[in-house]
Parts: structure tokens; sequence; C-alpha cells
């Protein structure tokens, strides 16, 4: 079922803070800051990971002169077992905190429970994001950083970066969230963790189907789709679906992904990006500015996320899915 | 002389190619390819084929990953021609191959002096 | 849409392995690697005691030294990446997979961290070594006994 | 990574002997020897090193026959042992004893630490791994 926001709760503000290759990225001009150091001088990359979280959050708040004491929750999440970047940070930052996992779809899950307190009335300034550490996502999921595997073209690269969002009351100077969609967690079977966009795409198809059926729209009543992190070939796939379905050629060139598009062509990242921090990076900082800016005035944000884990994918478990979604316009 | 080199380039490379081929058409991980080797490596000693290929080609025998079930199979094969039953049994305890030991060392330097960097080039 | 109806669009849409590439590229990296290797060995025949038989050992050592450096310095996942087996089958690799993962868990400490995942990627290659090492010394052995082959 | 091969390459090359079959020490049997060798089509160049009662017979077998190299080491050794039954013969196709040996022709070792030389180099080729 969709949930239609009343209220409109709006996106004040968003603070993005990246690694050093993400430099790299098309977007890095919009980040709040890229950091040159990938473990932020901490001793750890887990350390690196939360001080990269606090960063982030510190960030969203400043835009709008907060302070911590005032936001009434966090809302957020990130890959490593037990999610304690994210849980330590809460603990620095001091602010009633629920941790949430939904993979890499967490950017918009946070941002929907935000929203629902928002809406409550519950929370006058609320945070929501998510985030990633390559080094600490890649030694969990797959190999040590240094190990020499040859990794398939359909293969994603986990980006460095947090991105968390300011959630508030409606202003119509911003960006506000109008309806949301919770997915449904999908399996079709695919089980090749270095071919996530595959696993992730007909997530993303019933989360935007879902979407535009009970909300009575088509896509061409956005001025843009923007997926999380399918990569290429997930973007091609959830693209193929669409047009199996009825879509027309035309409509597709609003349907972009983040994580395709996040390292440009570069073809040493094979596939594009992925993690937790791609989307959350791309929708709290290029999107709120464009949308901002006029760009945009409905824009369909769907993370998607892999919920898998190393263990699943050593039991031979296939790779189920979701994908959340948030329809956000400006007035 | 110059022979050795281009046997041990030919040799050693269609090792590689064939792991290569086990990755790629058979779809198995890394850890899949080096063990099924390994076992190769093993039976290829047992039957005796083994030596021959080293004698042939040299470091092209020695250094892919299938010269570690040479080595120890030799170790367990000599034991147990010595010391019959009990030896297939110490054999075991016996059999050494230096990969593992240097690898062990080196790994624990290498811990001791280097940092991972999520670097791409 | 159907699962088996998107595993076949799955299946069109998703490139294939460069096969030829990837084979041309693991022979030529992989017989590089083997023939830096016979240098080595033959470093060791003329300048050390070791004959053609015994300078394997330092030979293996010392590849896998080279393998250390490369693995620090974050060379080695560039050599793999585009190699593929070709680097990964050398024990240069063998090399790579202990030492990467011992620098990987440098930082849970050296007793639980590296001492406890150095053979977190490479144990399955010493286990199905040692145990088909015992399998066919045994089987071997049956077989002399009973006369089927000899030593 | 390939001109420090080359240059070990060509300093190997450098090394060797043009002549491809030697006999250094006692004179004693030399072209008998040598003929011996010539015989076996199996073996590239040869160095034979005499002293009192050993003689030492390092080969080198050529490449595409090397993988039979242990089985032709024993047959060469064999056939030694008969036609000089009252010679202690060590035949190695042994790359390090073929160098060995002809390092005491090039350095022409004299008679008295020979005997030692030998006995080492024995000894070096019967270790295993």
């Amino acid at each position: 079922m969709v949930i239609l926001f009343q209220t409109k709760p709006s996106l004040l503000a968003g603070g993005v803070v990246a690694g050093p290759l993400e430099n790299r990225s098309v977007f890095s001009q919009y980040f709040d800051s890229v950091y040159d150091d990938e473990r932020w001088q901490m001793k750890t990359n887990e350390q690196g990971h939360r001080k990269m979280i606090e960063e982030a959050c510190e960030y969203a708040m400043k835009k709008m002169g907060v302070q911590k004491g005032d936001i009434d929750y966090l809302m957020g999440g990130d890959l490593v077992n037990q999610m304690t970047p994210t849980n330590f940070a809460a603990r620095d930052l001091e602010i009633p905190f629920i941790g949430l996992f939904s993979a890499c779809a967490t950017s918009v899950s946070s941002v929907i429970i935000a929203c629902l307190l928002t809406e409550l009335g519950a929370a006058n300034f609320s945070l929501a994001g998510a985030s990633s550490q390559h080094n600490a996502i890649e030694r969990q999921f797959r190999y040590p950083i240094n190990y020499g595997a040859q990794k398939p073209q359909t293969a994603q690269w986990t980006v460095t970066a947090a991105g968390y969002a300011l959630i508030g009351k409606h202003r119509e100077e911003y960006p506000s969230i109008e309806a949301a969609t919770i997915g449904k967690s999908v399996d079709y079977g695919m089980d090749d963790p270095f071919h996530m966009g595959a696993a992730m795409a007909p997530a993303a198809f019933q989360t935007i189907q879902s979407h535009l059926q009970q909300r009575n729209q088509k896509i061409y009543h956005y001025d843009l789709i923007l997926t999380g992190d399918l990569g290429q070939l997930g973007l091609k796939l959830l693209k193929g679906m669409l047009v199996e379905n009825g879509v027309k050629n035309e409509e597709l060139t609003l349907l972009r992904d983040a994580g395709a598009e996040f390292y440009g062509q570069d073809e040493a990242f094979q596939s594009g990006a992925s993690g937790a921090g791609c989307s959350a990076a791309v929708f709290f900082s290029y999107v709120i500015q464009q949308m901002r800016a006029g760009s945009y005035k409905r824009v369909l944000l769907v993370a998607t996320g892999a919920l898998l884990s190393p263990l699943s994918y050593q039991q031979g478990e296939t790779i189920p899915c979701t994908a959340h979604a948030i329809e956000i316009t400006m007035k | 002389m110059v022979m050795t080199f281009i046997f041990a380039f030919i040799v050693g490379g269609i090792i590689c190619v064939i792991g290569q081929l086990l990755m790629d058409v058979g779809n198995l991980t890394p850890a899949h390819t080096l063990s099924t080797l390994v076992v190769v490596g093993a039976i290829l000693d047992g039957m005796g084929l083994y030596e021959p290929l080293i004698n042939f080609a040299g470091a092209g025998a020695t250094v892919p990953i299938t010269s570690f079930g040479n080595s120890l199979t030799h170790g367990a094969l000599a034991e147990a021609e010595k010391h019959g039953l009990v030896g297939v049994l110490t054999g075991m305890f016996e059999v050494t191959s230096s990969g593992i030991s240097a690898a062990i060392v080196f790994g624990f330097i290498g811990a001791l002096i280097f940092r991972p960097k999520g670097n791409i080039d | 849409m159907e699962k088996e109806q998107y595993q076949q669009l799955e299946q069109n849409v998703t490139p294939k392995p460069p096969y030829l590439k990837n084979v041309a590229k693991a022979f030529f990296v992989g017989g590089f690697i083997c023939a830096i290797g016979q240098a080595v060995s033959l470093f060791y025949i003329i300048f050390f005691n070791f004959t053609e038989a015994t300078a394997g050992n330092p030979t293996v050592a010392t590849v896998v030294f080279f393998s250390m450096i490369l693995t620090g310095l974050g060379l080695y996942k560039r050599i793999g990446q585009f190699a593929g087996a070709g680097s990964a089958v050398p024990v240069t690799g063998f090399g790579n997979a202990v030492v990467s993962a011992a620098i990987e868990h440098r930082s849970e400490g050296l007793v639980l961290g590296v001492g406890g995942n150095l053979f977190k990627l490479a144990g399955s290659v010493v286990l199905f070594g040692v145990v088909s090492a015992f399998f066919v010394a045994l089987i071997k052995y049956i077989l002399v006994t009973i006369g089927v082959v000899s030593w | 990574m390939t001109l420090p091969l080359l240059v070990v390459l060509s300093l190997l090359n450098g090394c060797a002997e043009k002549e491809k079959f030697i006999v250094y020490g006692s004179t004693q049997n030399e072209s008998e020897v040598e003929a011996l060798i010539k015989e076996e089509d199996y073996v590239d160049r040869s160095t034979v090193i005499q002293y009192d009662d050993s003689m030492l017979v390092a080969v080198q077998i050529k490449p595409w026959e090397k993988w039979k190299k242990t089985k032709l080491e024993k047959k060469l050794q064999k056939k030694f042992e008969k036609k000089y039954p009252n010679k202690d013969v060590f035949v190695s196709a042994d790359y390090k004893i073929f160098y060995e040996a002809n390092k005491i022709k090039k350095d022409q070792m004299e008679d008295t630490k020979l005997s030692d030389k030998i006995t080492e180099l024995k000894e070096l080729a019967k270790e295993e791994t």
C-alpha cells in the first residue's frame, strides 16, 4: 500500500561526506566534503566509517542552523555486522535512535520512518540516512581489500560515503515528501553476489509498478525516477522489464540509476557503484540541490537493497532484494 | 638453458589457463579452483606423473599451486614406502610445503608493516 | 514478469566473460610468473648449494616474499584483476591470499585478528592438499600391497 | 622486467663452454668415455671429472627428453658401472652438478681438492627436497 503524507514533511537539508576515491564521482561537486583519508585518520576502517556518519549528520544540521539537541530522532543504518558504525555514531550524537537495516535501501526506508514520525507530530526535526565504507564492507561481504580476485564485469564497487537528510515539518521552499511505498522482499532466484544489479532489478520494478499504479500515475508524470544502485546492468534489466510491461521507449529516459552514473564511464568500476552510501550520497546532495534549483518538480527515489549476508550465499541461498520509494515534489 | 625458461613459461601458463577455464566456464570461485588444482597435483604425483613434469618444466611446474599437492603427496609417499601403513599416517606429520611456511611468516610480517588500502589504481 | 522469463532476460543482458581474452591474459601472466620463478631457482642453483631437486623450496619462499611486497603495496589486486587465474594459480596467489587476510585483520590484533584469519581464504588449499596427499598415499599403499603397482 | 631476465640468460650462455663433451682430470680412457656418452643421443652436453678411482659424470639432457631425466640418469649410471666396474662412478643430470663440474674445469682445480669436491657434489645431488 502506498503511504500518503498529508502534512508533506520536507527534506530541509542533506549532508554528504565521501571518501578519497569518490573524488572521481560525477556527483562529487554536490558533496559537502570529500575526505582524502579513507579512514578519516582513525585507526580502523570501522572507526572511520563512524566518523563519516557523524560528519554527514553535522553538515545536515549546520545547514539549517540546528543543534543536535534539537533533533528528535535519528534513523539510519549501514552494512557492517550489527551496524556498529551507525550505532556508535548515534552514541556520540546523543539523539534518540533506531537502527534500520534494509541493506542499500536504508537511505529511503529511514526517510519513510522519519516522515511518519513527523506526520505523527512526534518529531520537529529528524535525521535519516545511510552510509557505507568500501574497505569495511568489502572485507565483510567479499574478500580482504588486497586480495587479487578477478571481478567480473557485473560487479559493482562499494562506495565510501555517508548521506543524511534533515527532515522537518512542511515548508514551501523545500522539497517535500508526498508519498512513499514500502517494498516487498522479492526473490527471482538470483544467487551471484557479484551480480547484485540482476538480483535487485525485480524489486525496483515491483516497487515502481506498485507505486505508480496506486498513485494512478505514469512514468511521464515524473521529471526523474532515480534508482539507488542497480548499476549499469541492473538498470538495463529494469528497463527491459518495464518495456515488457508496455512502457514506451521515450519514457525510459526518465529512468536513471545513481550507481550506474556514480563513477562515470570508468571501466575500472565495472558495472558501477553500490552500497548504502551510494544512493544516500546522490539522493541527499544532487537530488535535493537540483530540486531546490528548480530542475525537477516531481521525483521518485527508489533505493534498492540486496538482503544477503556472506553466510547466506555460502549456504547456497538465493538473494532476496527490496526496494523502497519516496515521491518528492517541489512547488 | 633458454629452453628451460620457455618450457617453464609455457607449462606454467597452461596450468593457469586451466585455472582460468575452471573459473570462467566452470563458474568456480577462486577458492574452489585452487583447491581443485591442489587435489589434481596430489593425484598426478600419486600416479608418478608430476616429477617428470617438474623435470621438464622446472619452475613451470613448481610455482603453480598444483605443486603443493605434489610436494605434500611426495612426502607422504616416501614415508609410506619406508614404513608401510604407519608411514601413511606419520607421513602426514613429516610432510612440508615451503609455500605454506613462507606464506605464514610473510603474512605475519606483512600484517606488521602494511595497512589495507581501498585504491583502484 | 515471471521468474523464468526474468532469468531469460538476465541471461540475454548479462555479458559473458571474455573467455579468449581472459585465457590469453592468464597464460601470459602465469607463464611470466613461472619464468621469474625459473630465474630465481637458477639464482639459487648457481650461487648457493641447491640442486634442481632442492631449489624448489627457496624458490617458492622467494616468490611468496615478492607476493607479500606486491600485496602490501596494493599492486597484487590490480595484477589479479587483469590476469585472473594467471596470478591466482601460482603460489604467489596463495601468498597473496594469506598476506591480504593477515593485513586486513591486523586491526583485530595479532592473535585474534591475524592469527585467527590468516587462512581464511587459503585454508581450503591447505586442507585439500594435506587430505588428498593422505588419501593418495593410502590408496597407493593399498595398490602396492595387493600388487597392482609398485612404488 | 624482461631486461634483467635477458641479462641473466646471456650470462648463463656465457658460462657454458663451447665444447659439448668435456673430460677433465686424468686423461685415462678419455676418448672412450666421450664415445660412451656420445652413443646416448639424449645427452646434450656433458662434463666428466676423473680423479683416482672416482668418476663424476655430469650430463645435461636435451630439453625434449628432460621429463625422463630420472630414468635416463639411472640408465647412464648402470652403463658406466658396467663399463668401469673398478671405478666409483657417479652420474648426475642435475644442472647444479653440471655447473660445478664445469667450474672445476674452468678453475683448473688442483688434484688435492678434487677428491673432496667430488664427494661434496655427490652428497648434494643425493639430497631430497
